[in-house]
């Protein structure tokens, strides 16, 4: 007997096509507010990211990763939360954590080499996760814990395609899985893990499909249609509170930037195929979408902007004016409290710092 | 009168999760085979049956995943006491253990914190597989952030893992399988914290400090009765932080330190000892600092392993050796 | 836009039902000596899983890994295999070792605290991986030392259901469909990992479906089934030959036994499951179809019996009459040369057994 | 005569892997982005180009399956020299080397062997985020059958990794990145090899003997120039095996030890050091040996870390108080 056990399927999201144009049938009830929300929350990740890598090219600030061509992916979850949801960033999210709250000025001390920038209060977000994959597990604990605790709080967590191999992520879905918990796995699959191209990552059609050797669902969306990215969050947070247990969603992208500014995708990628993404570009689709619907002019565009350049202007002023850490900062927060030894070694620091009179810093 | 038991170490730590659960609501407990069956070892016999589905919880095969999501249900309020099944079994843990659970405090500069324990069961003598064996405790002992904490007796199992579940931070929390039943001592019932940090004395000398954790510890009480010297033995505890202040000062006394453990010897633990005692009671030592180890070689297969673990009578002997430099 | 993006299913094998009936038009050609052969070699896996029980229950050998129940996932595997193709078990497939050439002996040996039972020359089986998973990635790694060296060789590895959670399993695969190498993964689907059943192992409906994840066939087979077993690998090795790269096979299988002579599965387990597997028995299935094809006889049974008593205790002498190890042995294979600090060492080792009359060894 | 060129060490590993690759068809090259890219720090440039897709691999972003898979690439015959990307993602790593790289040889009777080479780069002072320069050696020098290699400059970098690739047993190849491109030396283009387990005498001296690895050398180097004692500074290049012999005898000779490291302190490289040196050197030593450590903290963001990472100023200053104790 040779029959068919079981039979899966993977379907696709696109709302807002390249030319700006949406499908009604899909779209979603929003308000003329809440569409430029989400074209100046672009915007806003636009001018930080453009500023940033400013700031790293003048050594003012350290290694950043870009998010240029992956707004719509960053946005769209982003304002699909609620907001009791929590995140878990990975590494390339800047415009995710603005969206949610996260000062620019914290994110700048952040990429600045600064253990400050992660302490932000007050908005549901945590740090940025530098080893790829390994914070999946934490939202999959996280959320446990929201579901142990009886709290209707989703957790979203974010990755690339290159984090999909690591055992991490099969382990945390697998946890998800069998423990059906609130969370969100959001993939931004940007076509390459710095120099590994998409295909070379894993013979899967679709990264979304992975979903299927965990038991739950799994969706590829347009990740450069801040619309289907913001349905297919939005479908995945409510699963999640109602109880019905984690999605998958890969968020179909592009990473238009070098992998980070330690980078130089000239040595491995093709220009044209860079210029082929530039046209699917997140923020001038919508903005033609806009246009179309009375909601862009020139003159919004040029208010917005100036505002945008206004604040991230005083996040860097922010940012570059703090004073420096304590030393005792390196010692404080190993543990809750200070062991003899923490206590030793902090003494003799200060110690040799004075007799050497060494001014230690980033400056040496 | 407080009501106390004759307990085995393993049916104390029982009795520490069972009363800690009681006392705090947020404590859960995961890992393979903890839930239905009670552990590998009975370590958490009763619990499930006790506290359910929600809070004794049978997982995956997954120790990377147990220990991620450990961190993440540490973050969500709940204060997770995970188990790895053996020691060999831990080691995928390492990763999230060193690039995040230690740092979790130090990274958010104490926005966020990650109070879990992982508990695992170490070492030779049980005649069990490869992997079944190990004495991994440098690993974690030199990874800051970290506390790892050794009982040797069922007093303290109770009361260590109390205070290792109370804990604000991340502790590993290792258990000596090889007397988990070999050894009985009265446990009181009512509930009691040992404190992290604190080697013990358990004996008082004058001649040479003998310093040890876990199962060795047996071996060393042995070893005394094999000589004729004042032997001031310490039992470790925690072994990161360490005490240094309680072996330095027996050294200062005595003069003289043996070192004992069942781990390989290159850059473990008895390496730190040694290098503090010889720097701190330098002018006091008589004779050079004795390393009574596991060779640097895997721990063998059952038939050989008690070559490999240091009895009584070679940790007697090399006692002997220093009293005689 | 939503659409269909990719469309998967997962098929099911079985040949011989559970009352010794083959489905004809699946069954392979094989001549009655092999068919004899399928049965001899489940038989020998029976006697010597009886046997170590027996052992270890009186203190002659350690901690086992019964395999009853799951002799056609081990046998049918096996026989499927080139004499040139290597075998990665896992630690319960002693008959599949026995089947490809690894002498009793030498597993009595392993079993029995002795590293010298790892030390077996001139058969392609690899020593038994104990921590779980752990394994996959090395045959992974192995099929792409053969496929890199253009030999037509292929390796298939072992594990159990509950591997199939672990993070070495997901990335083993993902790099075994990335570089499409040689390997067959044979996941001894036997519904338990010790006390948890494969319910809770997985959300997904079936583990044959985790290939989707990696972008080549999974099938499930009846692992009770020698021919299913048989047939399938098979196909897979025929496959990875071709260059046709991985298959991963689930054998739904169920473990009669305890976990291992440690574990009391009355703790966690209906005996009523126990019972309801006991009918589905390997050996017994492939005995009806024998007798119906006149290929079995009670004395062919006797005599198949008695034989293979025979080589089993022939097998327990040997392991028992083996003189111990010598002490440069825990030094000696450390590395290729002993190091100064190891030579120290074993001198020392040395000294201190004269010393203190220490006998070490397991009779402590 | 014998070409030679002035070369950077990440030239030297470079050139080393193709001198290697070229002389032996057996060794592959992988991991992430060392392909096309040649590698994030350029250390296989050229070599996906000279020796193509099968012998110089990019592989997809998995460390266990890195690892794992070299581990079946070496059982299969061929010589894999895996990277990872920075010492914070060779974790993940730890697993399979702890419980099978290590111990083919071992658990086989000799049946096996698992030649492999890990390399990293490892430490701070790049300026990079966090997971990007840390000093893990003590994880792998505690583990038996592990080699740990640290060359500090461009000559020994090509002659001990050439020794690392030929070597029969697993071999990890810490690379100082600090100095990656800060130290030229001339560096012969023929083959040659530096062995390994051979620490070096950089300078000979009579007062006090100084012990680094790596990126400190440089760092001891510069403390030497602000001081006016005899000192024998030494390299030890090979962290396990250990070459005691060299370290003992400088010792007994000069009566004093300062040891330097960039890792944190507890149960580290250094320890053993220490250890050893007061067991060895016991009656020759003058001053109790000095740690000049990381501390038992993760190494702070670059804001901060030239405070955690001893410079020339804080090395020359304790090798003062050593000749003053
Ligand atoms: C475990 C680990 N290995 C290697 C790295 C180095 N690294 C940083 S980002 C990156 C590629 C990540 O690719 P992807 O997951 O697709 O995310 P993207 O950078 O494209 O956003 C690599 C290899 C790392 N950070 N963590
Ligand atoms: C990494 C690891 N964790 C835990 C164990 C302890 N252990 C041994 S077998 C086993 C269950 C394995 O289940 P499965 O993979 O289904 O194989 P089976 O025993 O059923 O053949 C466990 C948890 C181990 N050997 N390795
Ligand atoms: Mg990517
Ligand atoms: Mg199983």
């Amino acid at each position: 007997m040779r029959k068919t056990l079981a039979k899966f399927s993977v379907e696709y999201l696109q709302i807002l096509d390249e030319n700006g144009r949406a499908d009604e049938t899909l779209m979603p009830v929003l308000g003329d507010a809440r569409v430029r929300e989400f074209y100046e929350q672009m915007v806003r990740g636009r001018v930080f990211d453009e500023t940033a890598l400013a700031l790293q090219r003048e050594g003012r600030m350290g290694t950043y990763a870009s998010i240029r061509g992956q707004e719509a992916s960053n946005v769209g979850p982003a304002l699909a939360m609620d907001k009791e949801d929590w995140l878990f960033p990975a590494f390339r999210e800047d415009a995710s954590m603005v969206a949610r709250g996260v000062s620019m000025e914290a994110l700048l001390r952040y990429w600045g080499w600064d253990e400050r920038g992660n302490d932000v209060r007050d908005v549901n977000v945590f740090p940025v996760a530098v080893p790829v994959s390994t914070q999946i597990p934490h939202a999959a604990g996280f959320a446990w814990a929201m579901k142990l605790r009886k709290k209707r709080v989703a957790t979203l967590v974010y990755f690339g395609d290159g984090a999909t191999s690591k055992g991490d992520f099969a382990e945390a879905l697998n946890l998800a899985g069998v423990f059906n918990l609130p969370v969100v796995f959001v993939c931004q699959n940007n076509q390459w893990a710095i120099s590994v191209p998409r295909a070379k990552q894993s013979a899967a059609e679709t990264l979304a499909q992975k979903a299927i050797a965990y038991g739950f669902p799994g969706i590829q969306v347009d990740g450069n249609d801040v619309f289907a990215t913001y349905v297919a969050t939005k479908e995945a947070i409510r699963r999640a509170k109602e109880g019905n247990g984690p999605t998958l969603i890969e968020c179909f992208t592009y990473r238009m930037s070098d992998h980070t500014t330690a980078d130089d995708a000239k040595k491995y990628r093709d220009a044209k195929q860079v210029a082929e993404w530039e046209k699917k570009d997140p923020i001038k689709r919508l903005q033609l979408y806009m246009k179309a619907k009375g909601l862009w002019s020139e003159s919004y565009e040029r208010a917005l902007r100036e505002q945008t350049r206004k604040e991230v202007d005083e996040a860097v002023k922010k940012y570059e004016s703090m004073p420096p850490a304590q030393i005792e900062d390196m010692f404080r927060y190993t543990y809750a409290e200070m062991t003899p030894q923490l206590k030793e070694q902090l003494g003799y620091l200060k110690k040799s710092i004075e007799e050497t009179k060494s001014t230690g810093g980033a400056n040496r | 009168m407080v009501p106390i038991a004759k307990l085995t170490i393993v049916e104390a730590i029982n009795a520490a999760l069972r009363q800690e659960m009681e006392r705090d609501a947020s404590v859960v407990v995961l890992g393979e085979d903890v839930g239905r069956d009670g552990g590998v070892f009975r370590a958490t016999d009763g619990l499930w049956e006790k506290f359910g589905d929600e809070r004794v919880i049978d997982t995956p095969l997954a120790e990377t995943g147990i220990i991620g999501a450990s961190i993440g249900l540490a973050l969500g309020g709940l204060k997770p006491v995970c188990e790895a099944q053996f020691d060999g079994f831990a080691t995928p843990m390492l990763d999230q253990l060193i690039n995040h659970a230690s740092r979790i405090r130090w990274r958010s500069r104490g926005r966020f914190s990650c109070p879990l324990v992982l508990r695992f069961p170490y070492g030779g003598g049980i005649r069990a597989l490869e992997h079944h064996s190990d004495s991994p405790e440098t690993y974690y002992a030199h990874t800051p952030g970290l506390k790892v904490v050794v009982p040797s007796g069922p007093y303290d199992a109770k009361g260590l893992l109390a205070s290792a579940i109370r804990d604000p931070d991340p502790v590993i929390f290792m258990e000596p399988k090889r007397v988990y039943r070999a050894i009985r001592e009265e446990v009181p019932e009512e509930e009691y914290t040992v404190p992290l940090g604190q080697a013990r004395v358990l004996q008082e000398g004058s001649d040479v400090t003998v310093i040890a954790w876990g199962a060795m510890v047996r071996e060393c009480r042995e070893a005394l009765a094999l000589t004729s010297y004042s032997i001031e033995l310490i039992d470790l505890r925690t072994l990161s932080p360490m005490d240094t202040k309680t072996l330095v000062e027996s050294v200062k006394k005595t003069g003289r330190a043996v070192i004992v453990q069942e781990a390989p010897r290159n850059c473990s633990v008895s390496a730190e000892v040694a290098a503090v005692l010889s720097r701190e009671a330098f002018t006091s030592l008589r004779a050079p600092i004795k390393r009574v180890t596991g060779f640097d070689t895997v721990i063998p297969y059952p038939r050989m392993e008690n070559y490999y673990i240091a009895d009584e009578k070679r940790i007697a002997k090399e006692i002997d050796k220093v009293m005689k430099y």
